[in-house]
């Protein structure tokens, strides 16, 4: 089972590296909702039906669409897709900061002996999910609600502006 | 089907539900809000029918629905509802009068512009009416109460832009709430005595027999029994409401309303609230007569005032010529009855009255408001007449009503719940007066109610607004037939052969018996007042009908002097304005001096010694302090400046900080972690 | 795989599992699970294409008929061997692909358009042990397969570097996602009836009949039936039907975001188009009419996945006869559908399913009042939104009709 | 090697790309993006906890799952608003350019 993990790992990583290597907005946008959905496949083999296809749902569905209509809206020829990296000293910087931090983490990881809970995979109905979600975590949940009500709201009013631009349904 | 007292709560709770929903609704969403309520008043009436089958199946237990409200301290306040034959009667009479009302009121209001308004209001009644009526908490029942009285004082000031209207709502508000005072105190000196407000609770409720018992048992200031005391107090409550003798001043003018309004409220339903709630507590009431040598007796009083009432109301009735303040103080009359039943200890037949009274009063006040709406809101009965010809059903119809109310026998319901009064009123053993003060009454009820009729119907119309009158549209038209029908059919589950309502409020199974002629000498008696009654009034006003609507009334022509003393309702009002209202204007001018005065001269000195002391403080405040101050503050605008450069304002150069200190800090703690 | 053997079935009922392990009894047991797999997904994948080809000739025959000329009628007797004949033309057309195109995109945007377009049919139960694959959370697993399709009509209009088509992907986007969201709140009640998100677990609790002949369906309670409606609405939206087919409305913007598509491609695209719509109705079958439940107690001899198919084509007709019967609504009017009157309605509708979930308990009389309220409930909003709608919009003149 | 530990660097490697994109790339859109995926990587450890960690509450793993990705919409969503708005005042995106607060 830990083939699975591997690959998904690696295709997930790879899409997500080319992703932000790419020049071109829309491939990089594409590339990231297929390591998304690489994530959603991890979630499948760790035994979390629920959060993989909620994950599908938002990313695929909705968190996608308004980055693809976001990329569309902000352009106003072909070429503005076409964005490299700003300059080769802020790549390396970057590269120097996200060496850092991946070395710090890894080292962290592989430090730690972590031992992996014995027995077979663990899953949760989503009945179980249901109850826990509105029995302990019922003022989380509402919080959650609130949020993203607001969220919703704030994004309309920043996106429609002042002068009445052609305002997008947000999922 | 039967309703079981679990689900007792939704006949209540529909009208409310309506009224909430209808306090929304735009104003133009006319057929809406009336569509709602009396949808939903209709559910009620069909539930209602089914709580009095639920009821009537074991009438002799009182089925209960306690709750817990809330805690406070070690105590519980509980609520609860009951369904016994008492209440199932009430409901049904209650939702049945106020659906007719509704559909009635559709036609009559047909042209208001606050239409919607009306109906929120008038659900919001009957939601108030209806809790009352189910509660089996003296609490619970308090608040219906006080729903119920506020809803009729938006209703008596439905049209405020009336200034009689506006005056009219306040004036019966404030009446009624001087009788709410003595209820409250009551209630919550029932709670301090027993420390529950539950009327049955399997052996704890007040109502049931332990402890009536310890209130019977303990006399408190004047050798009163508990009981008593308590029992007067909240019988205040029922005098406010329901228009007895010292308060009875509020009812007349009520019929400044719209006259569905009066009919509902100010006849069937909401003023006899205050009989309910005696007969719903007469366990209560009648614990005292177990009392050996006490000054008075809590029923002794009922009686008195129900006497008092039952002939005033039937004297100032005669010498009224608003063809609604007469049907308004007929009403108080009646009410006086019920409550003289009550003293005089057979609350069934006081309830029997009540529901007979309901649907004719409802009636004859909806022929009212037929004729008022025809004659373009002419009230006057001088001025009206000859309408018999014009408005056929409505004349029918308000001849039945007149007769079951004046108690034409045998026929009409009216007839046979005003005999159970008096049958018990020769049976009390206190005093005969109230028996003479019914009977006296009844000859007067006939005199008024054929005075009345042909006043308004009889002769020819003596303005062209009579003369133009026309009979009303169906949705009119149709309820009093109802009304009428019910009027007639009523009478006979409370005859004396057999009196079906009367055992089965007891909680008994009626029985087909002939025991009843030694009634009948009182019968003969009351048939004879009757008849009296009627011929006096045909003689002086049926014989040759008033041709001219400034002519002087016959009474007036022939003994001035009382008629205009009963024109003035004996002038309780004019006493009231002389007393109590003088007394409130030198209190308010008091008052006035005080606080313009004393307290706003302490007021004064006191803001001056405060502008002193700011004076002095701003100065002290621009020599002293602020150098200092400013000093500090150049040095931070400095210091803010120089640190402010690091603060580019690229995304980028912030993150990527963010991400090396991250990986320093991190290394640092494994470093530290590791050794 | 939940296909298993179980007593009591009748032949008829247990015929495709009898087939399958007749078919599979050869094979060792570790490989009999991957071959029953493969075999169901072969006999699903045929059927779907199958009833694509049919429905494609009963849509043009049925379009014929209302529009009173006969349709297709060259290819074999009455025309039935139409869609034989479009597939060859489609396979045999040339496949053209823009010099400037995204050719990756170009190629990708009809795979993952019927790859995401094929998923949702694995958590449909077809009859009562005929589900391919038990999932606790079905309901979820399809309607995130479906989401996926939005991209693929992105990714179509995009890769055609062609302005009009890449404007048509958006106006199509705009659409799909504004229809996901009634699609997605019209169900919920049909969740809250069934207490769970599993399709054979939703079917099960429609089983069993009240007084014996009014089926539990969730669609003949009143929150059932608004969402059953309003779930078809959406549906009809999601999968491009009319009178929502703006995205592809050959006669004014020629296909929108297929513009640059042209022979096995576009093909795909339209094969792609019926099994979304295929797919929608059969979850609407599962959620509001009661799967593959029998409607009357003494039908339940016939085999449950007649019916399920019975319904399934019920609802198909359904689909062609309003393309026969609506004209096609504009852009703006729409959208103003779905946020000002959908949307609102659905979260309503909400609140409704939760009385009438919360009163199930009411003895017999006040099943009346209950009955009353929430019909009320669900048709007062109707109503009073239907009226705000209509408010913007002049009754139409049709001139010279 | 153990199943916990892949998965632990799988999303340690996630957050390190997430970041490197943020940094490198000036373009906002791919900057959100980027801090996107860096909440995928730390929901990712919630959900590997959950399956291998010890066994604490049945469900709290996933729980805090959900309100993850629920929050990142919310973001995601305010983020490309933000971007929109951004780029209708300055015609750009690109973040080197967007220094001032003031519009």
């Amino acid at each position: 089972m830990n083939l699975a993990l591997v690959l998904i790992a690696l295709l997930t990583l790879a899409s997500a590296g080319v992703a932000l290597a790419r020049p071109n907005l829309i491939h990089s946008a594409l590339l990231l909702i297929a390591s998304w959905m690489g994530i959603a496949a991890f979630y499948l083999w760790a035994g979390a039906e629920f959060i993989a296809f909620a994950q599908v749902l938002v990313y695929v569905g909705a968190v996608s669409m308004v980055v693809l209509f976001a990329v569309l809206l902000t352009r106003r020829s072909r070429a503005d897709l076409a964005v490299g990296p700003a300059s080769a000293g802020r790549a390396a910087g970057a590269l120097l900061a996200g060496g850092a931090v991946l070395a710090v983490l890894a080292h962290a990881v592989i430090a730690t002996p972590l031992t992996a809970a014995p027995g077979g995979p663990r899953s949760v109905t989503v009945r179980e999910l249901g109850l826990e979600l509105l029995g302990p975590h019922a003022a989380a949940l509402l919080a959650v609600g609130l949020i993203l009500t607001l969220a919703l709201l704030g994004a309309v009013l920043l996106a429609a502006g002042e002068r009445r631009e052609p305002e997008e349904p947000r999922p | 089907m039967h309703l079981s007292v679990a689900h007792l709560w939704l006949i209540p709770a529909l009208p409310l539900a309506a009224a909430g929903v209808g306090a929304f609704l735009p104003r133009r969403a006319r057929a809406l809000a009336a569509g709602l309520a009396i949808g939903a008043m209709a559910l009620a009436f069909v539930l209602a029918c089914g709580a009095l089958a639920g009821a009537l199946a074991h009438p002799a237990e009182h089925a209960v629905a306690n709750f817990a409200w809330f805690d406070f301290g070690p105590a519980t306040l509980r609520l609860g509802w009951l369904l016994d034959p008492l209440t199932g009667f009430m409901l049904v009479m209650v939702t049945l009068v106020a659906l007719l009302i509704f559909i009635y009121s559709t036609g009559y209001l047909k042209t208001d512009a606050n239409f919607a308004r009306f109906f929120c209001f008038l659900s919001l009644f009957a939601a108030g009416m209806l809790g009352l009526l189910a509660a089996n908490s003296l609490l619970l029942l308090f608040v219906g109460w006080e729903l119920v009285g506020v809803s009729s004082y938006l209703l008596i000031g439905f049209w405020f832009q009336r200034p009689a209207a506006a005056a009219a709502a306040k004036k019966a508000f404030i009446t009624t709430r001087i009788g709410d005072l003595g209820f409250l105190l009551g209630l919550l000196w029932l709670y301090d005595a027993t420390g529950s407000l539950l009327f049955y609770d399997g052996g704890h409720g007040v109502l049931e027999a332990s402890v009536l018992g310890s209130l019977a048992a303990h006399a408190t200031m004047g050798g009163l029994a508990l009981s008593t005391a308590i029992g007067l107090l909240i019988f205040c409550g029922a005098v406010g409401k329901s228009g007895q003798f010292p308060l009875h001043v509020w009812l007349p003018d009520a019929m400044e309303g719209p006259t569905p309004v009066s009919a509902l409220i100010h006849a069937a339903t909401m003023v006899a609230a205050g009989v309910f709630l005696i007969a719903r507590i007469y366990p209560l009431m009648a614990a005292d007569l177990a009392v050996a040598g006490a000054p008075v007796h809590a029923l002794t009083v009922v009686a008195a005032i129900g006497a008092i009432t039952a002939l005033l109301g039937a004297l100032v009735a005669t010498a009224q010529t608003d063809l609604k303040r007469v049907l308004a103080y007929s009403t108080v009359s009646q009410l006086g009855y019920m409550m003289l039943a009550l003293g005089v200890g057979s609350w069934t037949a006081a309830i029997f009255h009540l529901l007979t009274h309901a649907c004719f009063k409802a009636l004859l006040f909806l022929g009212a408001g037929s004729v008022i709406h025809a004659a373009h809101h002419e009230q006057d009965i001088r001025r009206l007449g000859g309408l018999a010809g014009r408005q056929r059903v409505t004349f029918a119809t308000f001849a039945v009503g007149m007769m079951a109310l004046s108690g034409v026998p045998f026929l009409f319901s009216g007839f046979w719940s005003k005999e159970g009064i008096l049958h018990a009123a020769e049976g009390w053993d206190v005093s005969r007066l109230p028996l003479y003060a019914g009977l006296a009454a009844v000859a007067l009820t006939a005199f008024y109610m054929t005075r009345l009729t042909a006043e308004v119907f009889g002769g020819r119309p003596r303005t062209d607004a009579a003369a133009h009158a026309h009979e009303n549209s169906a949705v009119m038209t149709v309820p009093l037939v109802i009304l009428a029908i019910g009027a007639v059919v009523l009478g006979f589950w409370g005859t004396p052969a057999w009196p079906w309502l009367q055992s089965r409020l007891r909680g008994e199974s009626a029985v087909l018996g002939v025991s009843w002629w030694d009634g009948a000498a009182l019968m003969a008696l009351s048939v004879g007042l009757v008849a009296l009654g009627g011929v006096a009034g045909w003689a002086l006003y049926g014989r040759k009908a008033r041709t001219d609507c400034r002519a002087p009334d016959p009474v007036e022509a022939a003994a001035p002097r009382v008629y205009a003393a009963l024109a003035s309702g004996l002038g309780c009002d004019a006493f009231y304005a002389a007393t109590f209202l003088r007394l409130n204007r030198l209190a308010a001018a008091a008052a006035d001096f005080l606080e313009r005065w004393v307290w706003g001269g302490a007021i004064w000195v006191v803001a001056g010694l405060g502008r002193w002391v700011g004076r002095a403080d701003r100065r002290a405040d621009e020599a002293g302090l602020n150098a200092g101050f400013n000093a500090a503050s150049a040095g931070l605008r400095s210091a803010g400046r120089r640190y402010s450069r690091a603060q580019t304002g690229d995304a980028h150069g912030y993150l990527r900080a963010m991400a090396i200190a991250f990986a320093v800090l991190a290394l640092l703690g494994i470093l530290g972690g590791s050794h | 795989m939940s296909l298993s053997w179980a007593a009591g079935d009748s032949v008829l009922e247990r015929a495709p599992l009898i087939v399958r392990d007749a078919l599979t009894r050869a094979l060792p047991e570790p490989w009999r699970w991957l071959a029953n797999s493969l075999l169901a997904i072969l006999v699903i994948i045929g059927l779907a294409g199958g009833l694509f080809a049919g429905l494609t000739l009963v849509e043009r025959k049925l379009l014929g008929r209302v529009q009173n000329r006969p349709g297709p009628n060259r290819a074999g007797p009455g025309g039935i061997f139409q869609p034989i004949a479009d597939g060859i033309k489609m396979l045999t057309k040339e496949d053209i692909v823009p010099r400037a195109a995204d050719r990756v995109l170009h190629f990708a945007a009809p795979v993952v358009l019927l790859a995401f377009s094929i998923l949702p049919f694995a958590v449909i139960p077809y009859g009562r042990r005929l589900v391919p694959v038990e999932l606790d959370a079905g309901v979820l697993y399809f309607f995130a397969a479906g989401a996926a399709t939005e991209l693929a009509v992105f990714m179509a209009g995009w890769a055609g570097h062609n302005k009009y088509s890449l404007l048509a992907a958006m106006r199509s986007l705009a659409q799909l996602i504004s229809y996901e969201l009634p699609l997605l709140l019209s169900f919920v009640p049909v969740i809250l009836f069934a207490g769970t998100l599993s399709t054979t677990g939703i079917v099960a609790a429609q089983a069993g009949w009240k007084w014996g002949w009014i089926p539990h369906w969730h669609v003949f309670s009143p929150a059932g039936f608004a969402g059953f409606v309003i779930f078809m609405i959406a549906a009809l939206a999601e999968s491009n039907r009319s009178p929502f087919d703006l995205p592809e409305a050959e006669s004014e913007l020629i296909a929108g975001h297929l513009t640059e598509y042209s022979g096995f491609k576009y093909a795909l695209f339209f094969m792609a188009e019926y099994f979304g719509m295929i797919a929608l109705s059969a979850m609407a079958v599962t959620l509001f009419l009661g799967g593959w439940q029998a409607p009357l107690p003494f039908l339940a001899v016939i085999p449950s996945y007649v019916w399920f198919a019975a319904k399934l084509g019920g609802l198909l007709l359904g689909f062609l006869w309003i393309r026969a019967t609506f004209p096609r609504l504009r852009l703006d009017q729409l959208m103003r559908f779905a946020w000002k009157f959908l949307v609102p309605l659905a979260l309503l509708n909400l609140g409704t399913a939760a009385f009438w979930a919360a009163t199930f308990e009411w003895p017999g009389a006040l099943q009346l009042v209950r009955w009353a309220l929430a019909v009320g409930l669900v048709v007062g909003p109707f109503v009073l939104l239907g009226r705000r709608l209509g408010a913007g919009y002049a009754p139409r003149t049709y001139r010279y009709a | 090697m153990n199943p916990l530990t892949i998965c632990l660097l799988f999303s340690g490697a996630l957050f390190a790309v997430g970041l490197v994109g943020a940094l490198a790339r000036s373009n906002a859109i791919l900057v959100l993006l980027g801090i996107e995926l860096m909440l995928n990587a730390a929901n990712l450890n919630l959900i590997a906890f959950w399956r291998f960690g010890p066994a604490a509450a049945p469900a709290t793993g996933v729980i805090f799952a959900i309100f993850g990705i629920a929050v990142a919409a919310a973001e995601a969503a305010v983020g490309l608003a933000l971007a929109i708005a951004i780029h209708r005042h300055r015609g750009s995106l690109r973040l080197e350019e967007a220094t001032r607060l003031k519009g």
